[in-house]
């Protein structure tokens, strides 16, 4: 199996907290991962860190065995710094987030961020926009028609797959809510990425629309060939999706392993249910 | 359905450009029926300069969500490159007569070259402020380029630039299309004509871009910076090309604007110009391009026709000591005040003039409503019975 | 020395107006352009004031008005926008400047009215051998101590912390259950107030009042207010005294004197894009 | 609710298109239009509003002109061109659509020229009253105005100057003032024809804070401060210099010759002298008149500053709307084109002397008047009448 995303000590300090500390983890071609961890364990900082949201204080991430961002302590964190690994880093390689998706890397939001003044199509529509052949020029004079159309029927089947079909005219902030998720997602797989990454899918949702999900993040993974890197909540989800699991606490991995090594895991329980005061 | 949409959109486009050529067909018999001086006139000359640059605006401010003040400095960038270039070389020494050693620029070129070259400076000119500027937050980028604006107009006048802009004099006596159509066929529609095909002209361009590709874009970035930039927009990239391509329209407004008047000087461009085509902006819709195009004709011609008589004392047969110069003015922006407090969306809001919907209206208004009372009144006269 | 002075007079001026500008810009974000006008309105009140009554009754019922003015301001224009986009609400502010600007010159009726000379103010006085006016001197002092007053109102008052709590984080401190609106309405009162001493230092060393006099006073000090960090008050005044002190030192070369306006627009894009939250300000991390 | 405002608004829009027609049918038989287009707001307003005054004083004396034996009413027709080059088209434009017959006007050079195509389009012709500027009449044949140029009045401010013993000046000018700068060039250059050295410096739009120019005046060893500025500005300036105790003596062109500056300078020892159009005492029967007039009504006198001071441009007024009623009679009718042809013909003895047009359409004028403040009295005191020779 191809080693896809590989994230190498990651230290993320905002001011003098530090949200992440040391975090390596990898995920794997065609599996499914997830993040776990409870709440304000620096799961979305960590999305956050691999999209080029934030630059890292410290450490270096690859996708395809190639760096894409590195940094190290410097200027007002040199002195500040608080966390490890100091000096193993001495290069500085910031993206912006277009060019990692560009490089095929997409996401959804914890709280949806979809482009509210604009239909389910358009949204998709926009997401093709970084794979385009077309200039300024040749777009605004419609001399990319035949691409445009493509774009269409492409996002048209994408729609489809997810069952948004019939809703493409509609404004995207009028649909339900589990449906504006389905969209987020869909509209991150317009962007063909390589590998997804689903923050919170499943957050706000029933045990049955939690079920469905489970069901269509299989589909996507098998259908679209992609690999899933997910943050949840759910523990059903995660651990009936997932190939491998990792936990972080106060922003250390904890654990990590399968499904059932993870839920065996004495320390993931402390980390969720706080430690006995007894022992 | 879907075949049904698609016919659907095809007859509103064909409806809205047949509305358009009637539109073009009025401009031409005004422009065979009235003197170069009717106030109708000049006021659709005006309308047609202002509509370029707020509708140029509304691409930046509404489309893309850049809240940018600098329209009123792109303006004089462009009135200023079109103008040096249409002087008539008789006059040019003339013109230059208090500048030492007179104009440098000896070339003159035709008008729509000219008018492209003043597009063309303040694109360029759009480009380099934008380099810093563009990385700033909504009320700052405001307040740079309202800066830039203003320092831009400093500059026009300096007297070391005396050659070629004339330092703080007019630059008068420019070529208009009335002088350069005269002895053509075309002689007969130089009033509004011209200025109707190149504002309807720019106007269209920017009507493609908001439909294409990058229009969609740019109401990306306006919708939500974060996930637009997680979708693979690249934000210094196409706010820069929405800034540009807005300032490039802008000069051409400028450009327009200094053929309209037939000389520029720096004095009018000031904050309060961008303040003006703003306010059309929002009283059309911010991110309505048809609103912005009404929003222009119903500011300057309230504001320069309509509304004049309250500043003579007689309105509508009106007449009181209340009517005195300036009260125009305090009813005209008390009605902006209106527009923003409680008509927050202006006009159009976010929509656009649409023939077919405006029939729909109708239609509806006629099958549906009228029925719809009608029922209601026969189930109020059943109802007694 | 005759251009130090003047420029530490002015500075002053402009940080009283500005002031006002970070007040509201701390706690509403609204860059409140109808501020300069306000400045220029309480110059012609004062202009109509004292044709009627003497000074000591004027200067105290002017400084009242100008707040009452600020308070309605906020009350009619931006309060009902409290809950739309920014835009909306910096629109309004534009409106709000067209509105008075354009009442102001109906009932000028576009003529400038000379401001009335206040006595002790403009005595002549010679300091280190420069021939100046006493306001000159009296402004830097009056805006100390004035910014002094304002810092312990917001340090020791309960509406002072309020307005510190509102300014950290809007929503949580409504939660909390602090007046929103009186604090805001607090805000605009005590800028509108200070503007209205400004106003009065101001127009007694430049006495020609006309609708367009708040305009420019008033965007020199929002670029102040900016250059000092916006949403900071000893920022605002260190800034203004820069901005004052430049502008009056460009205007002494004769080559390049025009430029002292383009100069502080200049000093404003450079500071944005240096350190965009200014000298004294803070920053803030978007949250995703 | 949108869609019907919006709809009203189409209707509006064709409505107004025919509206005009409408509106231009009132042309009574017996009335003659003269059109002011004269800014009352902006920043030309307090010298347009004077400028006005005149006009109307002239009007008010004789309101009625007779042409082929039949009585005509002549009509003001004011609008305010707001000191703005693109609001003057527009109000130009609605001048042309009154019907006026000759325009008289504007107060500023640079809305004169920006208003001069319409005008010509028309087919009108336009007296400039106080529009110094050589742009406004050079080059057409419809701009005619009755006082002196720029560089006439330059050079007689220098030869002042030079005569006063002065061998360096200090100027100030408003950037993107044309008239300011027109001016300050041409007195640059006449002044250092005579030998003298000048130092020339520009002040911003909007600026209010004048102690640092002043100070560099006197730091730079100025025999005089030359600040042909507009009146907004004016008095800033000598408030300044007031406050500074400048023992230079400061001088300017028409723009000064107000009460404005009068009040200013009332009580300090500043020596201010200005060249202008007119000297009030000049002609007794206009002086009383006028002041009558201005004393007679609460508004004009509020136009006027408060006061019955005479300025120079009022009397300009006055006398270009004499030399428009010549031209009218000369033309015999009411006639646009007739009343063109019939101007550069018109010789005309006003208040302000002998007005003849030369062939740009000038006024000649030999001599212009130079008046000092009397600062015990606030009142203007002549001096002499100084040539350019």
């Amino acid at each position: 199996m191809k080693n896809i995303l590989d994230i190498e000590n990651v230290t993320m300090q905002f001011g003098g907290v530090v949200a992440v500390n040391n975090l390596s983890l990898t995920v794997n071609e065609g599996e499914i991962v997830s993040l776990i961890g409870p709440n304000g364990a620096g799961k979305t900082t960590v999305f956050n860190a691999v999209t080029g949201v934030y630059e890292p204080t410290n450490g270096r991430i690859s996708f395809y065995g190639e760096k894409i961002l590195e940094n190290y302590p410097h200027g007002k964190m040199k002195k500040l710094y608080a966390g490890e690994n100091r000096g193993m880093y001495t290069e500085r390689m910031v993206k912006t987030p277009d060019r990692i998706t560009k490089l095929g890397i997409a996401r959804t939001f914890q709280n949806i961020r979809l482009f509210k003044s604009m239909t389910v199509m358009e949204n998709v529509l926009l997401a093709m926009h970084v794979r385009r052949t077309s200039n300024y020029f040749t777009a605004t004079f419609c001399l990319n028609a035949k691409e445009e159309a493509a774009n269409r029927a492409k996002a048209e089947e994408l729609l489809k797959a997810v069952g948004l079909y019939e809703n493409r005219d509609d404004l995207a902030t009028s649909l339900p809510y589990g449906k504006q998720r389905h969209l987020e997602i869909a509209r991150a797989l317009a962007t063909q990425p390589t590998l997804l990454l689903l923050d919170e899918p499943a957050a706000g949702m029933n045990p049955q629309e939690t079920e469905e999900l489970t069901a269509f993040i299989r589909h996507i993974r098998d259908t679209f060939h992609m690999t899933i890197f997910l943050i949840e909540h759910h523990m059903n989800l995660v651990m009936d999706i997932s190939d491998r699991i990792y936990v972080i606490d106060f922003g250390k991995l904890i654990c990590s392993g399968t499904p059932d090594v993870v839920q065996a895991d004495k320390r993931v329980i402390d980390a969720y249910l706080g430690v006995s005061e007894v022992d | 359905m879907k075949k049904n949409n698609t016919s659907k959109s095809r007859l509103s486009l064909y409806c809205n450009l047949g509305a358009l050529l009637l539109a073009f067909i009025l401009v031409l018999v005004i422009d065979a029926t009235h003197n170069p001086t009717d106030m109708l006139v000049k006021v659709l000359q005006k309308v047609c300069v202002y509509a370029v640059v707020a509708v140029s605006m509304n691409l930046l401010n509404g489309f893309t969500g850049l809240f940018s003040l600098g329209q009123a400095g792109f303006m004089l960038l462009g009135a200023y490159t079109c103008a040096i270039f249409i002087i008539p070389d008789e006059v040019r020494g003339q013109v230059y007569g208090y500048i030492e050693g007179g104009s440098i620029v000896h070339v003159r070129l035709p008008l729509i070259v000219a008018i492209l070259l003043g597009g063309l400076v303040a694109a360029l000119f759009a480009f380099l402020i934008g380099l810093p500027v563009l990385k700033l937050k909504s009320d700052y980028l405001a307040i740079a380029t309202l800066g830039f604006a203003e320092i831009v107009r400093t500059i026009v006048t300096w007297e070391k630039l005396g050659p070629v802009t004339n330092g703080s004099f007019p630059l008068s006596k420019l070529n208009t299309f009335r002088k350069a159509l005269e002895g053509t066929p075309f002689e007969k529609f130089s009033l509004v004509t011209p200025y109707f095909l190149i504002a309807g002209i720019c106007i269209a361009v920017i009507v493609l871009i908001i439909r294409s590709t990058y229009g969609r874009a740019f109401k990306a970035i306006r919708d939500d910076e974060i996930a637009a930039e997680a979708m693979g927009i690249n934000l210094a990239h196409h706010k820069r090309l929405s800034f540009v391509t807005s300032s490039f329209f802008a000069g051409i407004g400028g450009a327009l604007f200094a053929i309209f008047q037939a000389s520029v000087s720096a004095a009018p461009f000031t904050s309060a110009m961008t303040y003006e085509i703003l306010l059309i902006v929002v009283i059309g819709g911010i991110g309505s391009i048809t609103g912005s195009v009404l929003g222009s004709f119903l500011f300057i011609a309230s504001s320069e026709w309509w509304l004049r008589g309250l500043d003579s004392g007689k309105f509508l047969g009106i007449s009181s000591p209340v009517f005195r110069n300036g009260f125009r003015l305090v009813v005209f922006s008390v009605i902006i005040m209106i527009f923003v407090l409680f008509f927050r969306k202006g006009i159009m809001g976010t929509k656009e003039f649409d023939v077919v919907k405006i029939g729909g209206f109708f239609k509806k208004l006629f099958t549906e409503t009228v029925p719809g009372w009608l029922k209601k009144i026969k189930h109020k006269e059943a109802a007694d019975q | 020395m005759d251009y130090l002075l003047p420029g530490i007079s002015a500075g002053g001026q402009y940080a009283l107006i500005a002031i006002g500008y970070t007040l509201v810009y701390g706690i509403l974000r609204l860059i409140n352009f109808a501020h300069g006008d306000v400045f220029m309105v309480a110059g012609l009140m004062m202009v109509y004031a004292t044709t009627y009554m003497p000074l000591y009754v004027s200067i105290p019922l002017v400084l009242i008005l100008t707040a009452v003015l600020g308070f309605g301001i906020e009350r009619a224009a931006y309060k009902p926008l409290r809950s739309s986009p920014r835009m909306s609400v910096m629109i309004s502010a534009i409106g709000v400047s067209y509105l008075l600007q354009n009442l102001a010159l109906y009932i000028t009726g576009g003529l400038a009215k000379v401001y009335p000379t206040i006595k002790f103010l403009s005595e002549t006085i010679t300091i280190f051998g420069s021939t100046t006016r006493r306001v000159t001197v009296i402004t830097p002092i009056l805006v100390l101590v004035l910014v002094v007053a304002l810092v312990l109102v917001i340090r020791y008052t309960k509406i002072g912390m309020a307005m510190r709590a509102v300014s950290k984080d809007f929503t949580t401190s409504q939660l909390m259950g602090i007046r929103i609106n009186t604090v805001i309405s607090a805000t605009f009162v005590i800028g509108s107030f200070l503007a209205a001493v400004g106003s009065v230092l101001y127009f007694s060393n430049y006495p020609s009042v006309v609708p367009t006099s708040g305009a420019m006073p008033g965007l020199r000090a929002f670029v102040a207010a900016v250059v000092g960090g916006i949403g900071s008050i000893p920022g605002a005044v260190v800034g203004a005294f820069i901005v004052g002190i430049c502008e009056s030192l460009i205007k002494g070369i004769p080559e390049i004197s025009i430029f002292s306006d383009a100069f502080t627009f200049l000093l404003l894009i450079v500071i944005l894009c240096v350190k965009p939250t200014g000298i004294f300000g803070e920053k803030n991390i978007d949250k995703v | 609710m949108k869609k019907v405002i919006a709809l009203i608004l189409a209707a509006l829009f064709c409505v107004s298109c025919f509206a005009l027609t409408a509106c231009n049918g009132d042309k009574d038989g017996d009335v003659i239009k003269i059109g002011v287009f004269e800014p009352a707001s902006g920043s030309n307003g307090a010298g347009g509003k004077q400028e006005t005054l005149g006009i109307q004083y002239a009007n008010s004396v004789c309101p009625t002109i007779e042409l082929n034996g039949k009585t005509y009413k002549v009509e003001l027709e004011i609008v305010d061109n707001q000191s703005d080059d693109s609001k003057g088209v527009t109000a130009a434009a609605d001048l042309v659509n009154k019907g006026v017959s000759v325009v008289l006007g504007s107060y500023g050079s640079s809305v004169s020229i920006a208003a001069s195509p319409t005008f010509e389009d028309a087919g009108l012709a336009a007296i400039g009253v106080t529009c110094t500027n050589e742009q406004v009449t050079a080059g057409n044949s419809h701009y005619f105005r009755v006082c002196f140029l720029d560089p006439f009045q330059g050079k007689a401010l220098a030869n002042l100057a030079w005569d006063m013993g002065v061998k360096k000046a200090f100027t100030l000018a408003e950037t993107g003032n044309a008239y300011d700068l027109g001016l300050a060039q041409s007195f640059k250059t006449a002044f250092e024809a005579l030998g003298g050295t000048v130092v020339a410096n520009n002040f911003p739009s909007g600026t209010a804070d004048f102690s640092s120019y002043v100070a560099t005046a006197k730091s730079e060893g100025a025999g005089v401060l030359f600040a042909p500025t507009s009146l907004t500005y004016a008095q800033l300036i000598v408030q300044t210099a007031a406050a500074q105790g400048v023992e230079f003596p400061l001088m300017a062109g028409d723009t000064w010759d107000s009460n404005v500056i009068l009040e200013a300078a009332k009580g300090t020892s500043l020596n201010i002298n200005v060249t202008t159009f007119y000297q009030e005492g000049a002609n007794k029967e206009f002086d009383e008149g006028f002041k009558a007039w201005i004393n007679g009504s609460e508004i004009n006198k509020t136009n006027n500053g408060g006061n019955d001071i005479i300025s120079a441009v009022s009397a300009m007024g006055y006398d270009a709307y004499f030399v428009a009623l010549e031209a009218i009679k000369k033309a015999g009718s009411a006639d646009r084109a007739a009343i063109k042809a019939a101007l550069p013909g018109v010789e005309y003895t006003g208040v302000t002397g002998l007005i003849k047009f030369n062939a740009t359409g000038d006024a000649d004028r030999t001599v212009a008047y130079v008046k000092k403040v009397n600062t015990t009295t606030g009142l203007w005191d002549f001096v002499k009448e100084q040539g350019v020779n």
